[in-house]
């Protein structure tokens, strides 16, 4: 449905370098990155809004590269909404209908539709100013939706919400998505907020992608230490040599022979137990509790495991059952399948 | 608890005091400058004065020429310099600085030196000059040469005014708007310009203003037919001061109306951003 | 891919084509209109026209005092017009919307009132000329006239100027400094000021070229000694167009100078921020 | 250290209503609420920032309801770190010193240790524009601890970072609080910030205090249905009759005689399991799975048990050994203490 084919440009000091991505028809897709990623150039480039210097832009098969934005039947939702103030929440969603040669009997039925489903029909009648962060981003999903576009483009639509109307935002693109079929680019910073809607998925830094695929390609085989370390990849181990990771006081495990750089684990894949009872196949690691401590409603622990520390997502259970006060003996175990070959161990990032 | 002695900070209370002193005594001295000479003028003439300078068909003819002209010089500004100031507000390209010196010169060139450019320009002894001559446009001593003289001080006002105005309206929006399939054209007028208005209105009040006051550039041009600025400095000269008095009085009463309307209309922008 | 047929936006070419006429004419026209009307006057002098000018010891005399007196105006500016700034971008205060309007006045009242209001307020017939008299200290005619009526036509472009400077620091940055124990003395001067100094610059640039346009109002106050603006509408009078030309570049040059030194340094405040 | 008594203010359309709070010597108090809630309004009415109508307020024993800030001995750290931009890193940390009687000698000294202490020493000689977000952050800290407070204020320290970010900082906040044993005022709307790093908490809504207790109470016991939304609580039974909460169809649990109002149940307190294999006071109820979703890392289920719909998280175990495709039966077990009252049940919010 887009296809990005080696964009570049500069603005300023930022330069976007020959990024290629793919979005399929009826895929939810995340563009993650830290910012200043470049992230949003992409998206704007796509809507036309931004000149580019080299590259090719095709979406729904039409090359858009010389098209105006309005032609490019793109429409986007931004972090900060960007509702008309001086419209009501109605006007607001069947602003662009006029251009796309919907009648307005049967834009007013889909708007309506529309905010019917986001549960905004309530609200049809306000102006922006009167509703909450999580009515507006609704709105402003409901206008990119009732122009019938080929594609929606969400810039960062979850971050400037609190909390509680993250979840519920995040629940309605879901839904909208499965029900409409629509094809959707998200623009992210969270690796959360990706993980939790899209399929398919690709890291960019510094104006370069670093990683595409699917999501859960990316989240468990990031293919360097930076996405490794975006996508909260905590353990990396050093190859020491040919099929070998030594984690130093004799311990250690193998790996493929072919393996050098580093592996990479996430702490969610480590369980921690007090008995070695794991299945045959699993590597089991004498370790050392060292703390434990809880971010949010999730507990981890660090544990020391020759010279290297671990970090380990700890089960509800295993809390229950005790045993895990610091200098305790436990159990690492991991299945070698998570264990994942980092090429570029040697970069730079952590 | 923090384990650092607590010492109370050495409050330096004598800087503190002068500095205090400096803000105070500036600000009052400031508004009293201002104030006080007005102040004194509009309490100088008798009542008797006053009503019979009301009376005086020449004032009331140089005051209403005065406001005609300056409206229609901010209808002028209004027409042309929006687009100028939108492209100003929305665009960066290579000798923007340029233009941007160039709207402001208006304001810095003194003003009888404005009124010879435009004589220079509009005179015989050059092509546009006799281009507009042949047409019948008489720039010295008309109404056109005073308006084109108005507009000429007053654009810089209207233009900067409006450019603020359409840069206070995120791109986001028109970004949005040109996504939903709205072109330039239509995003101009459905999103930009509504949500710009009461810049554009304020700008216009400045112009005028600006207009109103303005004195040098149009001696020059124009000392008939005499807009209020000129019948006043001719009664000063001619019959002297205490003569002038009621005029500017009355000229000041005229400034302060469309000073409150400014002050009316800005309030409420920036309430509604 | 969605279910809903794909129409091709009915993209109104005509209104779109108007559009990017009305812009690119309307641009073309005002800065044709600003820059035809000065690049015209320099053309026209010869060039031994120019260098008699610039060896007329009047002429550089007036031009002299001209800067003199505007910088003299700027630099009380600084002094007395900071604090108000200040006190306007950070404090909201009952009546805080009429001392703003008073600050604008002077921008719309029209030139020759401001000449005569100063006089007025100035003259024996009342205490505080009286007492100003009796200090010796002389408006009509004098130095100090000119740099009174300069200062009052120029303060509103510094305050306002300055003002923007000062909202343009985060007032957070305020607040932390006056929790890590500075008073509002020391914080202002540590925090507030030095961001704020390239701002303080432009607005004393802004103020002084204000001021070294002003015409009407000085022409009242003090004819003698002759300051520019004056000088060449004496000799426009007098001796006619082509006469004052020369003088007018001068002035326009002169102009054109403190436009680029405020240019240059507006640009770089805006690359700072 | 802090005393904040029956403080009201009232600015434009908002009003602070009777607000009181306590923080001890040496605690990590957090006080969390929703956008416009009125959080930042205490912050800056304790730094004395804001002028208030009725009330009091005491910090380290001394009332300083007539003090200007600077005399209160309080820093504060605003979200968007505030850093002076036209001093170098060092020259923003020493900046406070001259006025709180330390001596330059012993500030240069005490403002390198803490740069040190928080990985900044590299960065001394630098402007904050080339920082990043986390760093910037970090000298902000550096530079609220280098005048000696009697209390740190922290404006939503963490929720302007990048989730990497995010946890640096957050991990530097928690170490240094111990340290240094400061005593620490923290600002956020983001309750998972409140739970890592708080000891003692207040909930703020609308300019009123709703809750203020040990940090686990509230995320436990949440005193109202809004409170309860808050921190996550999904799952809130009606009690139907004295001593009963039924779900319907027959399926039901017992509740103290006294309760009246609703009970509450955090979806991390709920277990899923195949066999009612549960410790015998614990209360297990037969359900049947409807949906199994995923957000960011952790997983959860929407069982269906009578007519409720109760969310429960799952553990990696159970969501290894299988049996949770839609409709599978399975047992929802909680202990009765993880059954928490809220007395206003009848609350309108949800």
């Amino acid at each position: 449905m887009i296809r990005v084919s080696g964009l570049s440009l500069r603005l300023g000091d930022f330069a976007l370098q020959d990024v290629s991505l793919h979005v399929r028809p009826g895929e939810f897709f995340a563009l993650m990155g830290p910012t200043g990623s470049g992230k949003t150039v992409v998206l704007e480039s796509i809507a036309g809004l931004i000149q580019w210097q080299r590259g090719e832009i095709h979406i729904a098969g039409r090359d858009v590269t010389a098209l105006p934005p309005e032609r490019r039947r793109v429409s986007l939702v931004y972090q900060d909404h960007a509702l008309f103030p001086h419209l009501t929440v109605l006007e607001n969603v069947i602003f662009g209908q006029r251009y796309h040669g919907i009648s307005p009997a049967d834009g007013l039925r889909e708007a309506n539709e529309l905010l019917d489903r986001l549960g905004l029909s309530r609200l049809c009648g306000r102006t922006p100013e009167n509703l909450s962060g999580g009515e507006k981003q609704r709105v402003a999903l409901a206008r990119a939706l009732a122009c019938r576009p080929n594609v929606v483009l969400l810039d960062e639509p979850l971050s400037s919400l609190d909390p509680q109307f993250r979840d519920d935002l995040r629940s309605a693109l879901k839904t909208l998505h499965m029900q409409m079929n629509l094809t959707v680019l998200m623009v992210t910073h969270d690796f959360v907020d990706a993980l939790s809607l899209a399929s398919r998925a690709a890291v960019i830094r510094g104006g370069r992608m670093e990683q595409v695929g699917q999501i859960d390609e990316i989240f468990r085989q990031p293919r360097s230490t930076f996405v490794a370390a975006f996508v909260g990849m905590k353990n990396v181990f050093r190859v020491t040599s040919p099929g070998l990771c030594e984690l130093g006081n004799g311990v250690g495990f193998a790996v493929p022979d072919a393996a050098h750089g580093a592996m990479a684990l996430r702490p969610e894949d480590v369980f921690v137990t007090r008995n070695p009872d794991l299945p045959g196949n699993w590597i089991c690691l004498p370790a050392k509790i060292r703390s434990v401590r809880h971010e949010g409603f999730s507990w981890f622990t660090e544990a020391v495991c020759g010279h290297a520390v671990i970090t380990a997502a700890l089960d509800r259970q295993c809390l229950m059952a005790g045993g895990l006060e610091p200098g305790s003996p436990v159990w690492l175990g991991f299945t070698p399948e998570r264990l994942h070959l980092v090429p570029d161990g040697s970069d730079e990032t952590g | 608890m923090r384990a650092f002695p607590a010492t109370e900070g050495r409050a330096g209370v004598l800087p503190g005091l002068i500095f205090h002193l400096w803000v105070v005594t500036s600000c009052v001295l400031v508004l009293l400058f201002i104030a006080a000479p007005l102040a004194r003028t509009i309490a100088s003439p008798t009542l008797e004065q006053m009503l019979a300078t009301l009376r005086d068909a020449d004032v009331l003819r140089s005051v209403g020429l005065s406001i005609w002209a300056s409206a229609l010089a901010s209808v002028l500004a209004l027409i042309l310099g929006t687009p100028l100031a939108y492209v100003l507000a929305r665009r960066t390209f290579r000798g923007k600085k340029i233009v941007e010196s160039l709207i402001d010169l208006p304001i810095m060139i003194p003003h009888p030196v404005v009124g010879i450019a435009l004589l220079t320009l509009a005179g015989r002894n050059n092509w546009f000059g006799r281009i507009l001559t042949d047409m019948g446009v008489n720039i010295m001593g008309s109404i056109t040469g005073i308006t084109a003289v108005l507009f000429f001080v007053g654009l810089p006002f209207y233009i900067n005014t409006v450019k603020n105005g359409f840069e206070n309206v995120p791109v986001r929006l028109e970004n949005v708007s040109r996504s939903l399939g709205a072109g330039p054209s239509a995003t101009f007028f459905r999103i930009t310009l509504p949500l710009c208005s009461r810049s554009m209105l304020v700008g216009m009040i400045m112009c005028m203003a600006r207009a109103l006051s303005e004195f040098g550039a149009v001696v020059i041009v124009a000392y008939h037919p005499m807009v209020a600025p000129v019948l006043m400095y001719e009664r000063f000269t001619a019959y002297g001061l205490s003569y002038s008095q009621p005029v500017a009085v009355i000229l000041i009463l005229v400034s302060l109306l469309f000073f409150f309307l400014l002050r009316v209309l800005s309030k409420s922008e920036k309430e509604e951003a």
